[in-house]
């Protein structure tokens, strides 16, 4: 296996992994903005994801679509953030 | 050269609505007077048996020939319609002299006569039906002329129901008829006789047939609406109910009787079904003491005579019948006209409180006196020649019909009761008994409404006096027409002595004792309420109210408004209606050769995953970013599987369906907790999983149906040289199919301003927020 | 809902970037991931972003246009771009013709471009039209 | 071949960064801690791959992307991270035991 093929298998197993502990985060998250920054987290383990594929399969489209994400993962940040400014984390729901 | 008629009727009828009232009417007797001189120049070509036909109405895209034709049948009922149209245009201008909305009454009877022309000629089976239907619709607008009274409109409403309800029947029948066929042209389906018998649902269009036109013609079961539709103005009850439309289903029947003269079935129904009505008809005239009603009735029974005649096969019942046609319109109209007189005069239509009226109004009391005599069927009147044709004919069909003989016998005495009821009752005797609340004592009318009933008496009298004339002219032809082959018709006044005219003598003195008996027996059928609780008209009740029981109920139990209710049944329809489909073709199969299952096998774990957060989440919003995560998952599964395309269109559409969906939520009065009664959830839960299994199944059936390449192989091979593009996916968008994805886009469009629309609506319109600028904003 | 001092002063540079790389989505769409319809998210995105910072009216003043208004003129651009089709005799409608202009390098221009900035502007119209009002509404 | 080289590890790099951001989600007490280790370390991570595997893949456009992705990511996030953070302040998060004084505590409504 050539070293770059090693690498990105790894670094998949290693996503894999982030993936599942973001998700659990995400489900059990205490307060909204525990969610929500899981939620952000997401969109950036999308990009990663994303630009392994691209090395995975050699084609330069799926870094595009990395780099599409990055921008709406940001955008979707923000509107969160605005969301929850609107939530109150205490009470597990809107005001 | 036939439509000619047609059409400037029509136009008549535009400028009548336009002009004034009184010009209104001239123009309608002009054009009805017009129309009939243009007929009357067919006679002598129709009499020598050319027959004229014309192109009207073909649209040859579906397949309808289109046409009219002018046979002996048709110019028969063509000089009645336009001849009495006029009498009746000019005594409705005497008879509504006081009403300034008049004009649009005398429009209507235009338009009414255009149907009934378009009816008669038409030699084209969808055209007729066409014309049939104007006729309900324009019968509905006449007899709710006064639409302020409750009574017309009801009556108008149970006339329409009734006669398109048997329209509707009708169509059903011809369209069989046509099928069977193979044309729309009646002359055609007439020619194609074998073949028409031949198929095997013949009897049944024959069947719906006559049912359609029993309503129209108001046989036995559907005979209720004529009388009540006396709500209508006079003129129209005299046009309509009683020359005319109520005609169309014997013209009809007439027309295919060549088609099914030697079904029995056909003659069975027609002897029985107008024996019965004509029997029903007098025995319920005899209940009566409206004029109006009582003629109504009468009509019922000659229409049921009518029918009869049709029905038994011999050519002489055939001669009978168009006889008795021409004469029946002829004294019923005027006896209409008469009693409308009465009214207009005398400020009542009914019988028992008016005596003696001849000596204020001599000349309606003769045309009364002419018309009954027409009607009892009296030597020098055409009647006289009808009725002998009637016993005629049924002496001739010897043993078998001692039924018909009585009942008609019974029909015809009752019938010169009647006759003598109206004229001798009203106008004989010195003193004068009318109600005294008519503001001027009763009088003779004015000319216009004179002329009508007075022309139609005399014709009476003349075509009695010298019948060959109207024989050869006007009957032979259109017995030839109903029979199908020609027939020789001689019509003389006096046949010698014979068992007919004895019969006929014996009738009207029986008819004599039965007048004597009037007095006492109309009260007495009337305390017999059992009619009243049991008739058809009571059906008829019934069947209205529950279909509006009916349709309240469905509407409320589809219109509940819940929003919950109606995801439910949403998602409960397609998932039912998937599986059906899938066990009931027996697609359901399960993709064979298992999925290689390597690491991206556990993107279906995490997407499990997420669906447990969804369901188990406390509030709305931690379902929300749960269900996130489901949506994340699908993402990868398409990066995974190499579509970057779908992939980064499916993480942008996440992200924004869980941003649109808080927002929502946050405007949404939803309280933490889920306010779903345990069984409520269970429900839910089992709808939620039967559209799980729904959609499982339907996606494992696609993957075990084999994959058919062609289509993404061409797309492939096609992207580059045709539409210059390597991205197939936007190419198929763009190019290939970029007619769907205009559709799709002008649905966002319609989505954006549904959106913007809604949420502007609830929002309460704050003066302080800057206006938007424009409408579009 | 009165966003940090921060993101209203970040406003107008996080607007524009999102609107430039929609626009470089949309013109390479033919060839490479991209198009009309992502193009419209992303630079719907950017709009949502400025009016979430400065609110919805200065997200419309940007666009110059009304949100539903844009949505018509895409679904006009889409419908014109197959005009040159109807003109030339039997060929069906919406079927795109290719120029190959040399500048320097062959750019491909075709009506099939025309066609993807009306998906283009429609898909951003509405998904704007909806944010705004959402916005709006969550003030 | 340098390229492979320096891809791989770059690459590697940015996935053991976002595994070590994955724990400090888990394992952080508060939600003020773990949105610095989601956004911070997150971005590195995912910006370090984009690049490295535009490295890897060699092509002028393929590095000229990782590289935007790099540079928007860095970009951004600060803002990103700031809005989480105040939202999260706002929305009343519970502030974990350990903080010793609550510097926002008269700035910010918290509700």
């Amino acid at each position: 296996m050539s070293f770059l093929g090693l690498c990105l298998t790894l670094a998949m197993v290693l996503i894999a992994g982030a993936i599942l502990a973001v998700a659990w985060r995400l489900l059990a998250g205490p307060s909204s903005a525990d969610r929500v920054i899981a939620t952000d987290m997401l969109g950036l383990l999308a990009i990663a994801l994303a630009a392994l594929v691209a090395g995975l399969t050699g084609q330069q489209a799926f870094l595009d679509v990395a780099l599409g994400i990055a921008v709406f993962g940001f955008l979707a940040a923000i509107a969160f953030a605005c969301l929850l400014e609107r939530t109150s984390a205490t009470q597990e729901g809107p005001r | 050269m036939l439509a000619l008629p047609i059409l400037g009727v029509g136009i008549a009828a535009v400028l009548a609505s336009l002009a004034r009232p009184r010009i209104a009417s001239v123009v309608g007797v002009i054009a009805a007077l017009a129309a009939l001189t243009v007929y009357l120049t067919q006679v002598s070509s129709v009499a020598e048996g050319l027959i004229p036909t014309a192109a009207f109405g073909a649209v040859p895209a579906l397949g309808i020939a289109g046409g009219l034709r002018l046979d002996g049948l048709s110019l028969v009922f063509v000089l009645l319609i336009t001849g009495i149209g006029a009498l009746i245009l000019l005594f409705a201008e005497g008879y509504l002299a006081d009403d300034p909305k008049r004009k649009r009454l005398v429009a209507m009877l235009l338009v009414f006569m255009l149907a009934m022309l378009g009816a008669v000629t038409a030699d084209d089976v969808i055209v007729l039906f066409v014309f049939w239907e104007l006729t309900s619709l324009t019968s509905f607008l006449l007899v709710g002329y006064k639409h302020e009274r409750e009574a017309s409109r009801r009556a108008a409403l149970q006339a329409l129901l009734v006669t398109g309800g048997g329209g509707l029947v009708l169509l059903a029948g011809l369209i069989l008829l046509t099928m069977a066929a193979g044309t729309t042209s009646l002359s055609g389906i007439i020619a194609a006789q074998s073949a028409v018998l031949a198929d095997p649902l013949a009897s049944v269009a024959m069947v719906l047939i006559i049912l359609g036109c029993f309503t129209k013609s108001a046989q036995v079961p559907f005979h209720f609406w004529l009388p009540n539709a006396m709500a209508a103005p006079t003129p129209v009850s005299a046009y309509l109910h009683s020359a005319t439309m109520v005609k169309l289903g014997v013209y009809l029947l007439a027309r295919l009787n060549p088609l099914y003269q030697e079904e029995a079935l056909w003659q069975a129904l027609l002897s029985y079904g107008g024996i019965a009505t004509a029997l029903t008809g007098v025995c319920l005239a005899f209940r009566e003491t409206d004029l109006k009603r009582v003629l109504a009735y009468t009509t019922v029974t000659a229409l049921g005579t009518l029918v009869m005649l049709i029905g038994i096969a011999p050519d002489l019942s055939i001669t009978a019948a168009m006889t008795f046609l021409v004469v029946h319109a002829f004294y019923k109209a005027a006896l209409f006209m008469i009693a409308g007189a009465i009214d207009h005069a005398a400020g009542t239509r009914d019988a028992s409180q008016l005596r003696g009226l001849g000596q204020v109004m001599p000349v309606t009391a003769l045309a009364a006196g002419l018309a009954a005599f027409s009607m009892a069927g009296l030597p020098p009147f055409v009647g006289f020649v009808a009725k002998e044709l009637i016993y005629e004919a049924k002496l001739e069909m010897g043993s078998a019909a001692t039924g018909l003989i009585v009942a008609g016998f019974l029909v015809n005495a009752a019938t010169v009761a009647i006759a003598v009821v109206l004229s001798w009752r009203l106008f004989a005797g010195r003193q004068l008994v009318a109600p005294s609340g008519a503001a001027s004592p009763p009088h003779d009318p004015p000319l216009s409404m004179m002329v009508g009933p007075v022309v139609l008496a005399c014709l009476g009298l003349m075509a009695g006096t010298l019948p060959t004339v109207l024989g050869a002219v006007l009957i032979d032809p259109a017995v030839t027409a109903v029979l199908g082959r020609p027939a020789d018709v001689t019509l003389k006044l006096w046949h010698g002595f014979n068992a007919v005219l004895a019969l006929s003598a014996a009738t009207v003195a029986v008819g004599i004792v039965l007048y004597l008996l009037w007095e006492r027996l109309v009260p007495r059928l009337k305390a017999v309420s059992l009619l009243d609780r049991f008739g058809p008209s009571v059906g008829y009740e019934h069947w209205l109210a529950a279909t509006l029981r009916l349709a309240t109920r469905t509407t409320t139990t589809i219109q509940h408004g819940s929003l919950t209710g109606y995801v439910r049944t949403l998602v409960l329809v397609m998932a039912v209606a998937c599986l059906g489909m899938l066990i009931l073709r027996g697609g359901v199969a399960w993709p064979q050769g298992g999925a290689s299952l390597d690491a991206r096998a556990g993107l279906g774990g995490l997407m499990l995953i997420g669906l447990g957060g969804t369901v188990l989440a406390r509030t709305a919003l931690q379902a929300v970013l749960a269900m996130g995560l489901v949506g994340f998952t699908t993402a990868l599964v398409f990066l995974m599987f190499g579509a970057p395309d779908v992939a980064f269109t499916q993480f942008v559409v996440e992200t924004l369906l869980v941003v649109i969906l808080t927002t929502a939520l946050m405007r949404l009065p939803i309280q933490g907790r889920d306010g779903r009664s345990r069984q409520q959830k269970l429900g839910d839960a089992g709808v939620a999983l039967l559209c799980g299994v729904a959609v499982a199944a339907v996606l494992a059936a696609v993957l075990a149906s084999p994959f058919d390449p062609r289509l993404s192989v061409w797309f492939g091979a096609e992207s580059l040289p045709a539409a210059h593009g390597r991205n197939v996916v936007n190419v198929i968008l763009v190019d290939f199919r970029a007619l769907d994805t205009l559709g799709e886009i002008t649905v966002l469009a319609i989505a954006a301003f549904a959106v913007v629309a809604l949420l502007r609506s609830n929002r309460p319109a704050d003066p302080a927020a800057p206006s938007p600028q424009g409408p579009l904003a | 809902m009165n966003p940090s001092l921060i993101l209203r002063t970040s406003a107008p540079l996080l607007l524009w970037m999102p609107l430039v790389v929609s626009l470089y989505v949309l013109v390479r769409g033919h060839n490479d991931p991209g198009g009309g319809f992502i193009g419209g998210l992303i630079a719907a995105g950017g709009v949502l972003f400025y009016a979430i910072a400065r609110g919805p009216a200065a997200a419309r003043a940007v666009l110059r246009l009304s949100p539903v208004a844009l949505c018509g003129l895409g679904v006009l651009v889409a419908t014109a771009s197959g005009i040159p089709a109807l003109l030339t005799p039997e060929t069906p409608y919406l079927t795109h013709f290719w120029w190959f202009p040399t500048l320097g390098v062959t750019l491909p221009l075709g009506t099939a471009l025309v066609f993807d900035l009306g998906v283009y502007l429609t898909v951003l119209g509405m998904a704007s039209a909806l944010f705004c009002a959402l916005v709006e509404e969550a003030q | 071949m340098i390229s492979d080289f320096l891809g791989g590890v770059l690459i590697l790099a940015g996935a053991a960064i976002i595994a070590v951001a994955a724990l400090g989600l888990l394992r952080l007490p508060d939600p003020f801690t773990r949105m610095h280790a989601a956004t911070k370390a997150g971005v590195l991570g995912a910006g370090l791959t984009m690049l490295g595997v535009g490295i890897a893949l060699g092509s002028i456009p393929a590095v000229m992307t990782g590289v935007a992705g790099m540079v928007f990511l860095l970009a951004t996030s600060p803002l990103a991270s700031h809005a989480l953070g105040r939202a999260a302040y706002i929305s009343g998060a519970p502030l974990a035991p350990a903080t010793f004084t609550d510097a926002l505590a008269g700035v910010l409504p918290r509700n």
